[in-house]
């Protein structure tokens, strides 16, 4: 039989590699399906056939709870990120968050990408670390918000935004960008993935679930930069 | 083209499958349309045209999630239509099929209604003179006369249907073999940096697929011109 | 057989008509812009009549207030002034199309002679695109006929094409006319065909009747003397067959058709051109012109051209217009009451009696 | 003027068609699909000739080589056979259409007469979907008038009108050709208006030019009895006045002429139609018949049918085709060599010398 | 609409202007690539027509990411454009115009081609034989012939620039006030939970603008069918 998981779109490939060998390992066969989380909670809320719901931030999961789409107490987070400050790889710059002054300067009248912070949960996270920093009245004029963090961290990339602030995962994978400074962790709420059984789940779901709590499953998080989420 | 997944050839398989049946089912419906928009005269039918039209002017995903409230299992005529018919569109490749009519509409009846205007009038008096009825005559004089519009139509719907992506994601989500699109696929693969290549394969074939069925049409259409003359 | 009252204003165009027909060809004449196409549009059921009444064999088709029978349930065919072919069916296709919405039972005309008098058989196969104007406007005529329609309207069938063909078609519409008993609205500008063919003429001017009658009254007045016609009966005598020649035996004396007219006895009308005939003081010898006939000058009108045309009542009681030079009137005297001959160049009268 | 030499397949149809024409109006005269319009359209530019040249005014037009001057470097003005008018715009703009692209210098036609001449000042404002048939034919022929164009071509520009609007348009297409030297290549079915407008007449038969001469060569052997034609020339007499007459003075006689022709001494031809013409073996007296030329029997041809045509050489030695009906002929024994009187209906000839 | 966001409100005029723009721009290029489409004969006109569909085909995000390519600061064209013009489209609301009409070219040019070649040849030799040369007759015969498809071809093209979204937003971002349309404003909203009554209203005035000139074309359309009859 199948175990069928709706999945945050960012967690996607990594849950697609574990997929791959849990199948082979235990001959049972994960179909992961990647949309917005948003997309995804509501597809569930209106009966679409899921086992697993790994959102990319909570709110989303909140809302299915709420709904009652969840089998209740099953949700937890399964995964954590960081985020970091990114610029093109060949660029040569360097910021310092703490110095109030230093970003702005860096950017000058170029363009910070992140993703929409209505949206894209790293760009609720990115808003949210540059206030508590004090630097979002300073730069909210240059942000350039994008549909996902993937076309932010393109932007960066090719070079027409000066910066982006992105997941650490992301950051790792693509290799046009560098890593110019990491938020502080207590500079915005902790970045979680959480995951949870819906309420008609298969009986092989929580079995799957406690395969990604395992090591095999962990590697694999882990080589993709996703970190362990905040208690 | 040794690095696509299988998966990948059975999201283009798929779309290929919706695209076809798509066009199959838009252009009937679509010709009935702009029959309708283009000769009838009844009241609403400002409103009717701009319901047509809605799906141009809204974000595709807001088009899919007006899909899923309406067709969803339980959905207003989703649900009506599980429980008489057995008919779910949610979740489902003929879902991706109603998306992707849902939102070439707009186009082919254009196209189409285009065509039905142009048609001499005074060819189907001539028809009508000859003893045949508005339905013979729509058959045999209107009808063969737009083809040109018909072909257009369906080109369009078929290219649209390949292309269509935000309004399908929403609507019946992007579960491998099931809804997978090309469209879906090349979204999936651009999630993570070493799916660009898989991305721009994937960008690649669509365009292939869609410059033959232009062809095609372009054929059929020279064809057709050929041979009324 | 078809009543026609039209009050209807298109544009700027008041069209006041009021009319009816008989059995065989209604002729619709008159000058270009007066209104033919229209009420044949009318007839057909083409333009929605507003004001008015249109009766067919006693079946009510528009009576201007809200009863209107669609024009595909009226079975009345129409040869367009323009030929209106489908352009993406062949010839054949075309042909046959009325066909397919004729009741098994009313198919009354034959495919075959049809389309062998229009000579439109070499070109089934093709398509419309390409025919010549005169092609299209036989498979226009043919496609009609096609259809075995209960009334026929004809605008300007004949206009393109050339004079020897539309003496072969001619006789296809009288067939229409006799053997079909196929009722007729023709609009033509050719006086020839309206003679030959039509037992009423409708003469319209700027929207209204200026007059109607049979042809030989209403050209008799007709305002350009090129357009003035007589009517002479008689009864056909037997064929004089080396000569190729038929008598026309009348009270004024023998009018010679050309060609074997036959069956002996049958009565027949002659139509003669006002400008065909001359007049004679004395009956003429040594001339090549056979046809003479007796009467008295009846009347001889005044005028300030150069011709004029005299009435002559010829012997039995039959009128002849003659159209003559004012100068021979003068050499000769000619004056109501005088004996002549009139001069009728058979030759010019045409190969079939009307 | 005007050298045309197609040999082309369109279709099944094979034209090959060689012929000239002089500063005058060249007709292009035949059965319906003989290839008329073709012709029209290669001398146009509006088909490409891959074998052959159309050369006008000296200027290679085309020469199925790769040399095609394009239609709107023409200036050839094109009255097609159906209207063509542009639906977008008004009778007027239609009309004025092709001055925009006429060189200031050569607007030589003046639009007040053109558009009175044809009828068509009232319509000046209105789109071309709502006029009929005839009126539409007479726009697009002021169309083409109206850009001033060094060659007219012209398809049936008369076919839809009426007797009395031809013959008030004919004489704009004279002083097309008269007064502003327009060379002209006019395609008809109407005998009349061809013998009248024509110097040269090209018939063509499947495509093929079967016959090319003057109208009266052409029609003196014409296939068609009633398209048989002579030509006679002549000198004006002094009118006279009082009955609308004017005498053309030939060798063979006095033919007289409807209303008054000056000048004085003006050589003329006079046309006269073969079914006009009616012989006497001596001079008839007290007949209305005014024109009488004497002459002798050149040729009774042989004939199984009603008529024959007999060829009278008229004293001064033109020619008169006659028809009559060969029972005429036997009874008064008419063979060559025989003196016979001519006697032509004066009142069919046309009003207006050629 | 008192619980709209003075941002939906920016968001709504900058749609507007973007929509109009974008449909004046697309048009006159949309006509002219039709009339090439539809009259010329050149090698590769197959390959062209292919490329003018393109965005029909893949999904908009990918031709959002090919025009960042191109025509981005750093990109292929648009470093040129930049340097030698001082034309930057890079989150600018012209680039949102530069993503509309690439968007919407396939459909306009369908529309307009469709009536070009509906023109009956017949006129534009009469045309040609009255004097006129091709420009001439393009513009006082065929293109006003082809209006019907002229302004069904900007009637979809606006409607469309209304609901462009995935390729505007890839190529220009959601930058309020500069580049965040309604499209934008819509989709935005509608992905947190608490946004769907702002989505619901935002789209419901996109409807309108869209309604309204789709009545006005239709009005236009009328009037000029009554114009030449
Ligand atoms: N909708 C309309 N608006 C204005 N005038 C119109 C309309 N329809 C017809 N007419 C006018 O009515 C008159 C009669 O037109 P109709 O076509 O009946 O003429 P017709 O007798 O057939 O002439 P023709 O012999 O030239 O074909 C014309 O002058 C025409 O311009
Ligand atoms: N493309 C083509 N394919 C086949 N046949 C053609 C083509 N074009 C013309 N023809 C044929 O060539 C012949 C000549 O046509 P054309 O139009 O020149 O005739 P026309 O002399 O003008 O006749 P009409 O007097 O009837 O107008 C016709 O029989 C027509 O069917
Ligand atoms: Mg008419
Ligand atoms: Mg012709």
């Amino acid at each position: 039989d199948q175990v069928r998981v709706f999945a945050a779109a960012s967690v996607a490939p990594s849950l697609q590699k574990i997929a791959d060998t849990y199948k082979a390992d235990k001959g049972v066969e994960v179909l992961v399906t990647p949309a917005a989380s948003g997309a995804l909670a509501r597809q569930i809320e209106a009966g679409a056939p899921a086992d697993v719901f790994i959102s990319a931030d909570l709110k989303w999961m909140t809302y299915a709870n709420e709904k009652g789409l969840m089998k209740t107490g099953s949700s937890f987070n399964l995964l954590g990120n960081s985020l970091v400050l990114v610029a093109a790889k060949d660029d040569k710059v360097a910021v310092d968050l703490a110095d109030k002054a230093a970003l702005p300067a860096v950017l000058g009248d170029e363009r910070l990408a992140i993703g929409e912070a209505k949206s894209v949960p790293a760009g609720a996270y990115a808003e949210e670390a540059l206030k508590s920093l004090g630097l979002f009245e300073a730069v909210a004029p240059r942000f350039a918000p994008a549909e996902n963090v993937r076309v932010a961290l393109q932007m960066v990339a090719r070079g027409e935004a000066k910066l982006g602030i992105v997941y650490g995962t992301d950051a790792a994978a693509e290799p046009g960008v560098a890593v110019v400074a990491t938020f502080p962790e207590a500079s915005h709420k902790a970045i979680v993935y959480p995951i949870g059984l819906t309420k008609d789940a298969g009986p092989g779901a929580a079995d799957f679930i406690a395969y990604l709590k395992g090591p095999e499953a962990d590697a694999v998080f882990t080589a993709a930069g996703f970190i362990k989420p905040a208690k | 083209m040794p690095d696509l997944s299988p998966d990948a050839w059975i999201a283009i398989a798929l779309s290929f499958k919706v695209a076809a049946v798509a066009t199959l089912c838009g252009v009937p419906v679509s010709t009935v349309l702009a029959l309708i928009l283009a000769r009838g005269r009844f009241p609403g039918k400002a409103l009717f045209d701009g319901l047509i039209h809605l799906p141009l002017v809204l974000p595709p995903v807001v088009t899919g999630y007006a899909l899923l409230l309406l067709l969803g299992r339980k959905g207003l005529i989703g649900a009506f239509l599980d429980q008489h018919f057995g008919i779910v569109f949610a979740f489902r490749w003929t879902g991706a099929v109603v998306a992707a009519v849902v939102m070439s509409l707009p186009i082919i009846v254009r196209a189409i209604r285009l065509s039905i205007e142009a048609v001499d009038t005074r060819l189907e008096q001539a028809s009508g003179a000859l003893g045949a009825g508005p339905f013979a005559t729509f058959f045999l004089v209107t009808l063969p006369l737009s083809l040109p519009g018909i072909l257009v139509g369906a080109t369009l719907g078929f290219a649209k249907a390949l292309g269509e992506f935000g309004a399908t994601i929403t609507f019946v989500s992007n579960i491998p073999g099931e809804t997978r699109t090309i469209a879906s696929a090349i979204y999936t693969a651009s999630q993570s940096p070493e799916g660009d290549g898989e991305a721009l394969l994937l960008s690649v074939i669509a365009a292939c697929i869609g410059l033959t069925a232009l062809v095609a049409s372009e054929i059929i259409a020279r064809w057709f011109r050929r041979a009324s003359s | 057989m078809i009543d026609v009252e039209i009050h209807q204003r298109l544009g700027d165009f008041q069209l006041d008509v009021d009319f009816s027909g008989d059995g065989g060809v209604t002729a619709l004449f008159g000058p270009s812009g007066s209104g033919k196409s229209s009420v044949i549009k009318f007839i057909a059921g083409l333009t929605r009549l507003r004001s008015g009444r249109i009766v067919v064999d006693d079946a009510v088709m528009a009576d201007g207030q809200g009863r209107h029978v669609p024009p595909y349930r009226r079975r009345i065919g129409v040869v367009f002034q323009e030929a209106r072919l489908f352009p993406h069916m062949s010839v054949g296709r075309n042909l046959r199309y009325g066909r397919l919405f004729t009741p098994r039972g009313q198919r009354h005309i034959a495919e075959g002679p049809v389309i062998d008098t229009l000579g439109i058989g070499h070109l089934l196969d093709r398509h419309p695109a390409t025919l010549s104007g005169g092609e299209q406007q036989r498979v226009s005529l043919g496609r009609a006929l096609l259809a075995s329609p209960r009334l026929l309207l004809m605008d300007e069938p004949l206009a393109s094409l050339d004079a020897p063909r539309r003496l072969e078609i001619l006789p296809l519409i009288e067939a229409l006319r006799d053997e079909f008993a196929i009722p007729i609205v023709y609009v033509s500008h050719a006086v020839e065909e309206v003679v030959r063919l039509a037992s009423k003429v409708v003469v319209l001017e700027a929207g209204k009747v200026a007059r109607v009658g049979s042809p030989t009254d209403v050209f008799r007045v007709a305002a350009d003397r090129f357009e003035i016609m007589s009517v002479i009966e008689g009864r056909l005598g037997p064929p004089n067959a080396p000569f190729h020649l038929t008598p026309v035996e009348t009270p004024a004396g023998i009018v010679w058709l050309n060609g074997l007219v036959r069956p002996l006895g049958r009565e027949v009308r002659v139509l003669v051109h006002a400008t065909d005939v001359a007049l004679a003081t004395h009956r003429p010898d040594g001339v090549t012109i056979r046809t003479v006939l007796a009467g008295t000058v009846a009347e001889v009108p005044e005028g300030s051209g150069s011709s004029v045309t005299i009435d002559v009542e010829l012997d039995g009681g039959s009128h002849l217009a003659a159209s003559v030079t004012r100068a021979a009137v003068a050499e000769l005297d000619l004056k109501p009451g005088r004996q002549v001959f009139a001069l009728v160049k058979s030759v010019a009268l045409d190969e079939r009696p009307l």
